[in-house]
C-alpha cells in the first residue's frame, strides 16, 4: 500500500518546506545528488544539487520546463555516473525517460525517479513575466486547483492544455498536489526504494490526500475532451500535403524543434550530414522541374522525416512548439500523428518500460497487410 | 471351339429360356457346346462352401472332372455357379493335400480331377473368343433406337486375379461393348458399378434395407438414364432386379419400376432372329415394349 | 471383458488357416463399400476379422451378420493388406457350422437329396415348348446319385450330421 | 612444375532440389559438376509448389551459399541458377556409363530443343502463332500450353522449346521469330563426359491415376485431383485460375474439399507396401491454405489411416491445422469416390466417432499420391551394373542412406532414398556432396583454388567520370525501338559523365573486343554498361572492365533492353527515349556516388570443433579427418559411443550401434588428426566464422584450455525421455522399452515366460503438456521388441497400444512384419488414454478396442513404454556457450527447418543428429556427413571471402541504441560490451538492409546503397521532364 508523508506548510512556505525534504534525502545519504528544478538568476532550471547547504532556493512545483528533463537524464545516466541520483521530474519527462531507458539513451539503476503533478507549464517567454518568483509556484497550484490557468493575456502550454497525464507513473515517489487540499503537498513513496529514501528524508510518514483519485480523474476527463477537439480541428486543417505545408510555411528548417525533443535522440540528425549536403547542380535541376524553389528547401521532407522516425515515441510534451523560433505550433501534427501511428502497434509511449518498441526486433508476420504476406 | 455348357440350378429350373437363349446362339457363332452328364450343384456359396470346404472342393471336383472328361472348359452363365467353380479350382491347385483328398473321395465314382479343364463365363467368350464384330456381323434384327443399361456381374469381376477377364475389373466395359454391338445406346450412371444385391443372404437377413439398397439403384436409373432395358449376365442378378422391381412397386403402392430386364445371351437370340416365345418367354417385368421396337437389318 | 479368460488366441488357426488375416491394419476399405453393410445390424466384415484376430469365441459364434453377405467379392478386390475377406466370410461360417449345428445350412440337405438346390430337369413340358432337349440329371441317374451320395457321407459336414440326411 | 592434378568433376544425374544441393555444395568446394536433367528446365517438383511447410512461403533460394556469395548465384530458385563450377545440362539423358569411381566415362543425350536460347529474345510471337495445343504437364493437365512452349512459367531466361511430338512442323513459328533462333531440323546430339564421381539425383516416378488401375474407383471426374495438381492450383504463377482453387470441370470455387490419403501406398495387394513419408505433410499444408486462399467458409476433411507427423515441427503444424483451421481428420480409408448427377463427389465411409455410415458430398478431392520407385531404381540398376535388394531398390551401404553398396564413387540421394521432404533432400543432397569430396579427396584428384581476383585500385577519390556504353544489340535489333542517338546526346549532358557509346551485341566475342577497344582508350574513372539480361553477363563484362583497369566494384551493368523491351510495349506512353533517359539516368546517379567495394579474404583456421562424441560426433570428425582437417573432438562423458553406441546392440532395421561405435571408436583413436577430450564441456565460445575461440573446461580436472578453430559441429545427443505415467517406477514389470530391449538382449528377461506383454506408445509425447513432438523412433523400436519376443516364444500375445503407428517410408514392412506375426495393434485416442492397476503381482491394462468399440483388459506379464526422446539438459548450457537459440521442446533451433537444416543462423556452426531432432541413426549418420561438409567447404584450405557487399556502421553517428542487433534476421550484428561499439559479422551479414531501415541515426547504412545514392536514384526518375525542353 502506497505510503504518504505530509508537508503542511503556511502561505509562501511551501518551497522552503520542500526545501528541507531534499536536504534531508542529501544528508542522510539516501542518494548522493539530487536533480531538481531551481530558481536561477534568470528563471527556473533543473539543477544538480549536491551539497545540501545549496537547496533553500528549489521550486519544484514551479509553472515552467525550460528544457525537457528526459534530455539532462539521458547525458547524466547514458553511461553510469557511479553515484546514487535522485530526479525530481514531469510526467511527460519521466515518460520520455521510459522510452529512451528501451534506447538504452537512459540507465535508471542508481537513480530514485520522483514524479511531480503536474497542472501544466508556462512558454518560458510568459513565464520570465512573473517578478517575484517566490509566490509564484504556490499561487499557481491553489489557481490550478480552482481550474484556473491563464493569466492577464497568456495561458499554459497548447500541449498542456491537451495533456491527460497530469500524473508520473514509473516512479519512486511522487510529489502530490493535485487534491492535496491548500497549505499541504504530499509525498508519496510508490517503490520500496521509495520508501527507503522517504525513511532515510526525515519527513514523518503519514495521512493521505482524500479526494485526490477523484480530482486527478476530474482533470484527466476535462483534459482529454479538450485534446479530441484540438485533434479534430488540426486533422480538419491539414487535410492535404498543402495544408500541411502551409501550417509550416514559417518553417526556416533550423531544426530547433527537433533538439528541443526529448525522444529524437540521434547523435547527428541526417539533415546536417553529407546527405543533404547537395551540390548546386541538384538544386538548379529541382528548381527546372517546377520553374522555381523555395529556398531553404526540403521542409516538409524533414517535418515528415522527423514523423516517421519519432511518432512512435512521442510524448506530447510539446517542447517542440516551445523552441520554435517563430512560434509555429509543431506540437498537434506530432500528436496527431502519433495518436494513429502508436494506436496501429496498440504501444503507448512511456507507459512502461517492458513494452517493447514497435518494428524493434525482426518478426516475419509483422503489418502483413502492409507487407503483402496475406497471412 | 468347343465349351461344356454348365447350366446350374436355377438356369435351367427356373429360366430354361435363357438356356435355350444360350443353346441357339452359340453355334451360330461358332462355338458348339457338349452337355455336362450328370452335373451336379457348383456348389452354390450358401450351401457346401458356407460349410465345409472338403465337402465344397469334392463337389467342384466332381464338376470339374466332368469338363476334364470332355476336354474342353465350362462355360457358365449364372455368376455364383462360374465364381464357385473358379474358387473352387483355385483352392484345389493351390492346395495339393486338399486336392488329394477330392480325388481320394472322387475315386470310388470313377472320377479324376487334376485343374486341367478352365471355367470361362458366357460373356468372356462372346467379348474375348467371339468379338463384337462378328456379333455385329451376325444380326438379323438390332437394338437401334433404344437405350439400355448394363449390370455387371460382381462374380466376373472381383477377385480380379481370380475371376476377372476385364482389362480393369474397377472400370468394367465388355458387356457395354457387346450390348453396343446389338446397336442399343448404353447409358451410365452414377451407381452402375453398384452390385445388385441379390445373391447370399442380405435379402434373406434385412429385407427392408436391402430394398431400400437396391432402390437407391434404380431411382439413380430413372433419373440419370433414359434406360428402356436392362441388359445382365448372371442369372441372379435377372431375377433380382426383376422381382426387385415389384417388391419395390408394391412397398410405395405405385407401379414405377417397371424396367424390362434380359440376360444378354437373350438379346442376342432375339438380334439373331430367334423366336422371343422360345428365348425371352419367362419374365415378371413384361418385356414387349422392348420385343416389339426390335428393328430388322438388311443384309448390306 | 478381459481377455485372459474371454479369448482364445489361437482361434485364428481354427478358423482362417492362411494367417492373411493378420495383415489387416483396421483402415475400414472394405466396410465402406459392402453392400450388406447397408443392412441393420450392419455386415461389418473388418469386425469379424477384429473378432477372430482377439479371440473373441463366444461373440464370433453369436454373430448373424456373415450370413448377409452377398459374396460379391468387392472387398477382397480393394483390401490393401489382400486379406481375402470374402475367403474369411466363408471360413468363419464353415467354423460356425462345424460348432453349431444349427448353422449348417439346409440347402447341402437339397443337394444331398437330387444333386441340386433347385428342381432341376422337372419342368419337361416347359422345356419341349421352348424347343429345348431334355436333361440327363443326377436326380434320374440313381446309379450316379447313389455315388455322389456316398461320396458326401465321407466330407465332415455330412458325416457329422449325417441325422440330417436320412431317407 | 608437377604435372597439374585435373580437376575432380562430378555428374549430377537429376537436377530436383537434391541435386541442386549436391550440385552447389561441391561446386562450392572447388569441384567441378555436371548437373543434368531429363525435363526440359531444373526444379523438379519444387519448381511447381509457391507453398512449403512450415513457413507456407516458398524459400528454395535459402539453399544458397551464404557465405562467399560474391562468386556464387544470387538469384530466385525459381527462376534459375548460375555457377561457374556448374554446367547445367536440362533436357538431357544419360545413354550409358561405362568405367568406374574415378573414371567414369558417360554418353549423354542432349535432346533437340529446336529453340536456341542463346538468340531467342523471348518475345513470344512463336507461341501466338503456333496452332497446336496440348495439354501442360507442368500444370497437370489443368492447362493448355502449345507446341513451342515455355517448360516453367516463371522461368527466367525463358529456355521455350518445341515438344517434338505435338509440333506439326507446320513452320508458322519460323516464320514470325525475328533472331530465327527456331530450327525444325535440330538433331539429338551425343556427348561424352569424362567424371571422376556420380550422384543419383533422379528423383523417382510418382503414382498417377492414368497409368495405375487401383486409382480409377477414385478418379470418376476431373475434379478428383493429384495432391501436385492442387499445388499448381494454388500457385499463382502459371496456374489455371490465377491461384485460386476452382472445380477444373465447371469452374466453380471448391468450397467444400476432401483428401484421401494413401493414394497408391501402403498397397500389399498392388505389391506397394511402403509409406511414401511426405503426403500427410503436405495434405495438412494443403488443407491450411485450401482454407487461406479459398475464403473462410472452405471446410476441409482428410481421410487418412496414420496421420505421419514424425519430423520436427510435423506434430504441432499438425494441431495448428486442427485447433487453428479446423481441418477434419477422419480415420478411415474410402473404397472410391462415386459421381452424382450433379458433378459433385460422394463417399460413403464408417466414420470411427459416430460407428456408424455417413456419406458426404465433396466439390473438390485431391488424392494424396506417394512414389513408385521400382522402375526408376531398376532404370538406374541396368545402366550402371549395380545389384538392386530384396525390396527392388538400389542397395546402398548398411549404415549409409546415400553411399551405394561396393560402388565407391557412386552415391544417391533426394527422393531415390524413398520420397524424402524438402529438410531430408537438402540434408541427403549435402551428404551425398560429401561423400563424393571424399572420394575425390582420397582419389587425389585437385580442386579449384578460387583466389579473390585481383582488382585494379578504384579511382574512388577522383570527381566522377562515368564512361557508358549501350548495347545496340545487333542480334536482337529488331527488338530495341530505342532512338540511340536522343539518347546518347541527353545523356552526354549530365554531369559526371564522360561519354555515351554505342556498340553491337555487347554479349558476344565481337562486342566484348569492341568494348576492350573502348575501355583502352577511355578517361573514365567509373563505367555503365546498358546490356540484356545483367545476372547472365555481368561477371563476363566486369572482367574485360577488370582487365582494362576498372576497379568492378565501380562497373555496373543494368537491363538496357528491359527499358526497351518495356518502351515498345507501351509505345503510347509519350516519347519512349525521353522515358529512358530518365531510367538510365538513375543509374548513372547511383553509380556516380558509390564508394569502391572489395571483397575481403576470411582468415580461416583450419581446424574443426566437434562437440558430442557419439556416433553423430564421431562420423562428422572422421569424416573431416578424412579429408585433411585436424579435429578436436570434445566429449562430456568419460567415454565414446554415445546413447546408442553404449546401449543398443541391435536395432529392427538390421544395425549394430554398439559394434558400429567400438569400430569408430579405434579409427577416432588411431586417427592422428583427431584429439580426444573426455569429460569436457564448452564452457564458452566466441568469434565467427573461421575464427572461433572456445573455453574447454574439463569436470574431472577443474582446469580449462582455449581453444582456437574455423568450425563447430554440434552433435550432442539426445536420451530416452523419462516417465512416470502408467505406474512406471512402481514395479519393475513396467519398464521402458530400452530397458526391455537391453532385458531381452542380456536375457535377465525370459520371453519363454511371458503370455501377455502390453506395449504403450506416445508415453509422454504428442500431448500439450508433455512432449509437444514425435519421437519418430519409438514405433520402430517398440515393433523391434516386439518381433523379438515373438521371435523367441511365438506363443506369447503382444499388444501395441498406439495413436498413429509412424513406421514411415520403407519402415512400413517392418510394421506389415510384425502384424503378420500376430502382433495386435490397438487405437487409442488421446481422450481415452489406457489404464494399468496393479494387479496382485501383475499389471492390469485397461483400454478400448476402437473396431468394436469394447472396453477390455488383460493381465500382462510386462508393460513396455515408449516414453520418447528427450533433449540432454545440457543443451541449455550449449545454446548458451555458443550463442544459438533453442526451440520450445528443446532441442536446438537450426537456421531453417526446410533449406537449411544443419546449419545455425550464426554462420560456422553446424548441427547433427538427435541435438536437432530425434531420428534413427542412418538419418544421424547422414546429417553428420552433411554436417561435416558444410564446414569442410569453409575448411577445406580454399580462400573464402567475404562478400564485397554488406552493411556498415558510421561509428561517430552511432548512439548504440542496440535496434540494429535485435532487427537483423541473419545474427550478423553485435553489441561488443568491451569496446562498447557494434560489431559486424561479415561473413553472415547478407546485405538485406533491415538494420539501414531500422537505424534513425543513419549510422546503419549497406555498402553501395546509401541514402544519397538512393536520393539522387528518386530525384533521376522524378525528373522525366528534365530534357524534354532542352532536348525539343
Amino acid at each position: 500500500m502506497a505510503k504518504f508523508a505530509k508537508l503542511s506548510f503556511q502561505k509562501d512556505e511551501m518551497n522552503r518546506q520542500l526545501a528541507g525534504f531534499f536536504k534531508g534525502m542529501l544528508e542522510n545519504g539516501a542518494v548522493d545528488a539530487v536533480l531538481v528544478p531551481m530558481a536561477q538568476k534568470k528563471g527556473v532550471r533543473l539543477t544538480l544539487v549536491t551539497s545540501a547547504a545549496n537547496m533553500d532556493r528549489v521550486d519544484p512545483f514551479a509553472p515552467v520546463a525550460a528544457v525537457s528533463g528526459a534530455k539532462i537524464a539521458s547525458s547524466l545516466t547514458a553511461r553510469p555516473s557511479g553515484r546514487r541520483l535522485a530526479m525530481v521530474l514531469r510526467p511527460c519527462e519521466i515518460r520520455a525517460v521510459v522510452e529512451l531507458v528501451k534506447l538504452k539513451q537512459v540507465n535508471l539503476e542508481d537513480v530514485l525517479l520522483i514524479g511531480l503533478d503536474c497542472y501544466g507549464r508556462y512558454e518560458n517567454t510568459d513565464f520570465a513575466k512573473f517578478e517575484d518568483l517566490e509566490k509564484t509556484s504556490e499561487l499557481f497550484l491553489e489557481n490550478a486547483q480552482a481550474g484556473k490557468t491563464a493569466v492577464e493575456d497568456f495561458d499554459i502550454a497548447g500541449a498542456c492544455r491537451i495533456c491527460e497525464f497530469p500524473t508520473a507513473e514509473n516512479v519512486d515517489m511522487r510529489l502530490c498536489a493535485i487534491g492535496a487540499g491548500d497549505g499541504g503537498v504530499f509525498i508519496e513513496a510508490v517503490t520500496p526504494k521509495g520508501e527507503a529514501a522517504l525513511g532515510k528524508s526525515g519527513v514523518k510518514a503519514g495521512g493521505a490526500p482524500t479526494g485526490r483519485d477523484e480530482a486527478v480523474k476530474k482533470l484527466i476527463a476535462a483534459r482529454t475532451e479538450a485534446r479530441d477537439k484540438k485533434f479534430a480541428e488540426y486533422r480538419a486543417e491539414t487535410g492535404s500535403f498543402e495544408a500541411l505545408a502551409d501550417k509550416l510555411s514559417a518553417c526556416v528548417n533550423c531544426y530547433n524543434c527537433r533538439v528541443a525533443c526529448p525522444v529524437c535522440y540521434c547523435k547527428e540528425c541526417v539533415f546536417v550530414t553529407d546527405t543533404f549536403r547537395h551540390d548546386g547542380e541538384q538544386f538548379m535541376m529541382w528548381a527546372e522541374q517546377g520553374g522555381m524553389l523555395k529556398m531553404p528547401n526540403d521542409t516538409l521532407f524533414y517535418h515528415l522525416t522527423r514523423m516517421t522516425h519519432m511518432s512512435l515515441f512521442c510524448v506530447g510534451c510539446g517542447q517542440c512548439t516551445s523552441a520554435c523560433p517563430n512560434d509555429i505550433d509543431v506540437m498537434p501534427m506530432f500528436r496527431v500523428c502519433a495518436d494513429k501511428t502508436q494506436a496501429r502497434f496498440d504501444y503507448q509511449a512511456g507507459r512502461s518500460v517492458d513494452e517493447e518498441q514497435p518494428m524493434a526486433g525482426f518478426q516475419a508476420d509483422e503489418l502483413v497487410e502492409v507487407t503483402g504476406q496475406v497471412k | 471351339m468347343q465349351l461344356c455348357l454348365f447350366l446350374g440350378c436355377n438356369t435351367p429350373a427356373i429360366r430354361p429360356d435363357v438356356e435355350r437363349a444360350i443353346r441357339a446362339t452359340m453355334p451360330v457363332l461358332g462355338i458348339d457346346l457338349v452337355d455336362a452328364d450328370n452335373y451336379v450343384c457348383c456348389p452354390a456359396f450358401g450351401s457346401f462352401p458356407s460349410a465345409d470346404e472338403e465337402a465344397w472342393l469334392a463337389t467342384s471336383g466332381w464338376n470339374l472332372s466332368i469338363a476334364e472328361e470332355k476336354g474342353c472348359d465350362f462355360v457358365v452363365q449364372c455368376g455364383s455357379c462360374y465364381s464357385s467353380l473358379r474358387m473352387g479350382r483355385e483352392h484345389l491347385m493351390h492346395n495339393a493335400a486338399m486336392m488329394n483328398r477330392v480325388n481320394e473321395l472322387l475315386d470310388p465314382t470313377g472320377r479324376k480331377v487334376t485343374g486341367k479343364s478352365g471355367v470361362r463365363h458366357v460373356s468372356e467368350v462372346l467379348y474375348r473368343e467371339v468379338g463384337p464384330e462378328k456379333i455385329a456381323s451376325h444380326l438379323k434384327k438390332s437394338l437401334e433406337g433404344l437405350h439400355g443399361i448394363v449390370q455387371y456381374p460382381c462374380h466376373t469381376l472381383f477377385p480380379s486375379e481370380v475371376v476377372g477377364f476385364e482389362d480393369s475389373a474397377r472400370a468394367p466395359k465388355g458387356l457395354r461393348v457387346l450390348t453396343e454391338a446389338l446397336g442399343a445406346s448404353v447409358d451410365g450412371y452414377s451407381r452402375e458399378l453398384q452390385c445388385c444385391g441379390g445373391a447370399g443372404g442380405f435379402m434373406k437377413s434385412t429385407p427392408e434395407q436391402a430394398i431400400e439398397f437396391a432402390q437407391s439403384k434404380f431411382d439413380a436409373i430413372l433419373e440419370e438414364t433414359q434406360a428402356d432395358f436392362i441388359a445382365v449376365s448372371c442369372i441372379t442378378c435377372l431375377m433380382f432386379m426383376e422381382n426387385v422391381q415389384n417388391t419395390i412397386n408394391k412397398k410405395i403402392g405405385e407401379e414405377r419400376y417397371k424396367i424390362p430386364v434380359f440376360d444378354y445371351n437373350q438379346l442376342l437370340a432375339l438380334c439373331l432372329g430367334f423366336d422371343p416365345k422360345e428365348v425371352s418367354s419367362i419374365c415378371n417385368v413384361p418385356r414387349d415394349s422392348v420385343i416389339d421396337r426390335l428393328v430388322p437389318v438388311h443384309p448390306a | 471383458m478381459d481377455l485372459q479368460e474371454a479369448s482364445n488366441k489361437d482361434l485364428w488357426k481354427d478358423i482362417y488357416k492362411t494367417g492373411d488375416l493378420h495383415f489387416c491394419f483396421n483402415c475400414s476399405t472394405c466396410v465402406s463399400g459392402c453392400p450388406a453393410s447397408h443392412g441393420d445390424p450392419p455386415l461389418l466384415v473388418r469386425n469379424l476379422a477384429r473378432l477372430v484376430i482377439l479371440g473373441l469365441e463366444e461373440e464370433l459364434l453369436q454373430e448373424d451378420t456373415p450370413w448377409a453377405c452377398v459374396s460379391c467379392s468387392k472387398c477382397e478386390e480393394m483390401c490393401p493388406m489382400d486379406v481375402k475377406p470374402f475367403e474369411m466370410i466363408l471360413a468363419i461360417r464353415q467354423w460356425q457350422s462345424a460348432n453349431d449345428e444349427t448353422r449348417v445350412p439346409q440347402a447341402i440337405v437339397e443337394i444331398y437329396k437330387r444333386g441340386y438346390t433347385q428342381a432341376v430337369g422337372v419342368n419337361k413340358e416347359l422345356r419341349e415348348s421352348l424347343g429345348l432337349p431334355p436333361l440327363k440329371t443326377l436326380t434320374e441317374n440313381i446309379e450316379q446319385l447313389e455315388l455322389f451320395r456316398e461320396m458326401l457321407m465321407k466330407t465332415k459336414v455330412v458325416s457329422e450330421n449325417d441325422y440330417m440326411f436320412g431317407e | 612444375m608437377a604435372d597439374k592434378k585435373p580437376i575432380g568433376t562430378v555428374l549430377v544425374a537429376g537436377a530436383g532440389i537434391s541435386g541442386i544441393k549436391a550440385a552447389i555444395e561441391l561446386a562450392e568446394s572447388g569441384y567441378k559438376v555436371v548437373l543434368t536433367d531429363d525435363s526440359p528446365q531444373i526444379g523438379g517438383i519444387l519448381a511447381k509448389l509457391d507453398y512449403q511447410f512450415p513457413t507456407d512461403h516458398c524459400g528454395m533460394c535459402r539453399m544458397l551459399p551464404l557465405v562467399g556469395r560474391e562468386y556464387a548465384s544470387q538469384y530466385c530458385m525459381r527462376k534459375s541458377l548460375f555457377h561457374e563450377n556448374i554446367e547445367i545440362m536440362p533436357f538431357t539423358a544419360i545413354a550409358s556409363v561405362q568405367g568406374d569411381g574415378g573414371n567414369y566415362k558417360v554418353q549423354l543425350l542432349k535432346r533437340a530443343r529446336f529453340v536456341d536460347p542463346a538468340i531467342c529474345n523471348e518475345m513470344g510471337e512463336c507461341i501466338d502463332v503456333c496452332p497446336v495445343e496440348v495439354d501442360d504437364a507442368f500444370n497437370h493437365g489443368l492447362t493448355k500450353r502449345k507446341a513451342i512452349y515455355q517448360p516453367i512459367p516463371h522461368n527466367t531466361p525463358k529456355m521455350l522449346l518445341i515438344d517434338k511430338d505435338a509440333c506439326t512442323r507446320c513452320g508458322e513459328c519460323v516464320k514470325v521469330c525475328t533472331t530465327n533462333a527456331i530450327n525444325l531440323d535440330a538433331r539429338d546430339e551425343e556427348e561424352t563426359r569424362e567424371v571422376h564421381s556420380i550422384i543419383l539425383a533422379s528423383g523417382v516416378k510418382l503414382y498417377n491415376t492414368r497409368e495405375f488401375d487401383d486409382a480409377k474407383s477414385y478418379a470418376v471426374s476431373p475434379d478428383v485431383v493429384s495432391s501436385l495438381a492442387f499445388e499448381r492450383m494454388m500457385s499463382g504463377s502459371g496456374s489455371y485460375k490465377g491461384g485460386e482453387i476452382r472445380r477444373p470441370s465447371d469452374g466453380k470455387p471448391a468450397k467444400n474439399i476432401a483428401w484421401v490419403q494413401c493414394m497408391g501406398s501402403r498397397n500389399r495387394r498392388q505389391k506397394r507396401d511402403y509409406c511414401s513419408s511426405i503426403c500427410c505433410m503436405f495434405a495438412l499444408k494443403e488443407a491450411v491454405l485450401a482454407k487461406e486462399y479459398g475464403g473462410a467458409d472452405v471446410e476441409t476433411t482428410i481421410f487418412y489411416m496414420d496421420m505421419r507427423t514424425f519430423g520436427k515441427g510435423f506434430q504441432q503444424y499438425r494441431d495448428k491445422a486442427v485447433e487453428e483451421h479446423d481441418v477434419q481428420l477422419i480415420r478411415c480409408r474410402v473404397q472410391g469416390v462415386s459421381l452424382n448427377t450433379d458433378g459433385s463427389l460422394q463417399m460413403r465411409y464408417f466414420d470411427p466417432e459416430t460407428n456408424e455410415f455417413s456419406v458426404n458430398d465433396y466439390d473438390l478431392v485431391v488424392l494424396s499420391t506417394g512414389q513408385v520407385p521400382f522402375e526408376t531404381h531398376k532404370k538406374w540398376a541396368d545402366l550402371l551394373g549395380i545389384p538392386l535388394d530384396s525390396r527392388g531398390l538400389l542397395a546402398t551401404a548398411p549404415e549409409s542412406k546415400v553411399r551405394i553398396a561396393g560402388k565407391p564413387g557412386l552415391f544417391l540421394c533426394g527422393s531415390l532414398m524413398g520420397l524424402t521432404d524438402v529438410s531430408e533432400a537438402m540434408v541427403s543432397g549435402t551428404a551425398a556432396a560429401g561423400e563424393a569430396s571424399k572420394f575425390l579427396s582420397a582419389y587425389g584428384v585437385d580442386s579449384t583454388r578460387e583466389e579473390a581476383i585481383p582488382e585494379p585500385p578504384a579511382r574512388e577519390r577522383e570527381l566522377p567520370l562515368i564512361s557508358v556504353v549501350l548495347c545496340r544489340c545487333g542480334e536482337k535489333a529488331g527488338a530495341t525501338g530505342l532512338d540511340y542517338e536522343m539518347l546518347g546526346a541527353a545523356l552526354g549532358r549530365i554531369s559526371g559523365v564522360g561519354e555515351v557509346l554505342a556498340i553491337d551485341s555487347v554479349c558476344r566475342e565481337e562486342g566484348e573486343a569492341a568494348l576492350a577497344d573502348i575501355l583502352g582508350k577511355t578517361q573514365a574513372n567509373r563505367l555503365l554498361i546498358g546490356a540484356c539480361q545483367p545476372f547472365m553477363y555481368r561477371r563476363k563484362l566486369k572482367n574485360v572492365a577488370r582487365q582494362a583497369g576498372f576497379n568492378s566494384s565501380l562497373v555496373e551493368v543494368f537491363d538496357l533492353f528491359g527499358i526497351a523491351r518495356r518502351g515498345m510495349v507501351e509505345p503510347s506512353t509519350g516519347d519512349w527515349t525521353l522515358r529512358a533517359v530518365a531510367e538510365v539516368r538513375a543509374e548513372i546517379e547511383k553509380l556516380k556516388y558509390k564508394p569502391a567495394l572489395q571483397v575481403s579474404v576470411l582468415p580461416i583456421n583450419q581446424t574443426a570443433l566437434v562437440v558430442g562424441g557419439g556416433i553423430g560426433g564421431m562420423t562428422a570428425a572422421l569424416s573431416l579427418a578424412g579429408r585433411g582437417v585436424p579435429v578436436h573432438l570434445v566429449e562430456k562423458g568419460g567415454q565414446l559411443g554415445g546413447y546408442l553406441g553404449n546401449l543398443v546392440e541391435h536395432t529392427v532395421d538390421g544395425l549394430a550401434p554398439v559394434a558400429m561405435a567400438k569400430d569408430m571408436q579405434l579409427k577416432v583413436l588411431q586417427n592422428k588428426k583427431i584429439t580426444v577430450h573426455l569429460n569436457c564441456e564448452v564452457e564458452k565460445s566466441v568469434g565467427t566464422l573461421g575464427s572461433f575461440e572456445s573455453k574447454l573446461s574439463f569436470g574431472d580436472t577443474g582446469e580449462n584450455t582455449y581453444l582456437h578453430h574455423g568450425a563447430v559441429i554440434l552433435a550432442t545427443g539426445g536420451r530416452e525421455g523419462a516417465t512416470t505415467e502408467y505406474g512406471y517406477g512402481s514395479s519393475e514389470t513396467v519398464l521402458t522399452q530400452s530397458e526391455l530391449k537391453q532385458g531381452l538382449a542380456s536375457g535377465s528377461i525370459d520371453a519363454s515366460e511371458l503370455e501377455n506383454v502390453v506395449m504403450i506408445q506416445c508415453v509422454g509425447s504428442r500431448e500439450k503438456e508433455g512432449r509437444r513432438y514425435c519421437s519418430r523412433i519409438c514405433c520402430m523400436g517398440a515393433i523391434g521388441n516386439a518381433l523379438k519376443i515373438k521371435e523367441m516364444n511365438p506363443d506369447a500375445r503382444v499388444f501395441i497400444l498406439y495413436r498413429d503407428v509412424m513406421t514411415y517410408g520403407f519402415y512400413e514392412q517392418y510394421y506389415t512384419k510384425a502384424r503378420a506375426a500376430g502382433i495386435i495393434f490397438i487405437n487409442y485416442s488421446l481422450d481415452n488414454k489406457p489404464q494399468v492397476e496393479m494387479g496382485e503381482e501383475k499389471p492390469v491394462v485397461r483400454f478400448t478396442d476402437p473396431v468394436l468399440n469394447l472396453e477390455m483388459e488383460i493381465q500382462a506379464d510386462l508393460v513396455a513404454l515408449s516414453t520418447g526422446v528427450d533433449p540432454v539438459d545440457s543443451n541449455r548450457r550449449l545454446a548458451d556457450a555458443f550463442g544459438v537459440v533453442l526451440t520450445e521442446d528443446g532441442f536446438l533451433a537450426e537456421a531453417d527447418s526446410k533449406w537449411r537444416p544443419v546449419e545455425f543462423q550464426k554462420v560456422g556452426i553446424y548441427l547433427a543428429g538427435t541435438a536437432h531432432s530425434p531420428m534413427p541413426l542412418r538419418s544421424v549418420i547422414m546429417q553428420a556427413e552433411a554436417a561435416a561438409q558444410k564446414a569442410y567447404t569453409y575448411l577445406s584450405g580454399r580462400e573464402v571471402h567475404s562478400a564485397a557487399v554488406t552493411s556498415t556502421v558510421k561509428d561517430a553517428l552511432c548512439i548504440r541504441c542496440q535496434r540494429c542487433v535485435t532487427i537483423c534476421p541473419y545474427g550478423a550484428r553485435s553489441y561488443n560490451e568491451a569496446d562498447d561499439c557494434i560489431d559486424i559479422d561479415a561473413a553472415a551479414c547478407q546485405a538485406c538492409g533491415a538494420c539501414a531501415v531500422e537505424c534513425q541515426n543513419n549510422a546503419a547504412e549497406v555498402k553501395g546503397w546509401s541514402d544519397k545514392q538512393l536520393m539522387a536514384v528518386l530525384d533521376a526518375k522524378l525528373m522525366d521532364s528534365l530534357f524534354s525542353s532542352a532536348a525539343g
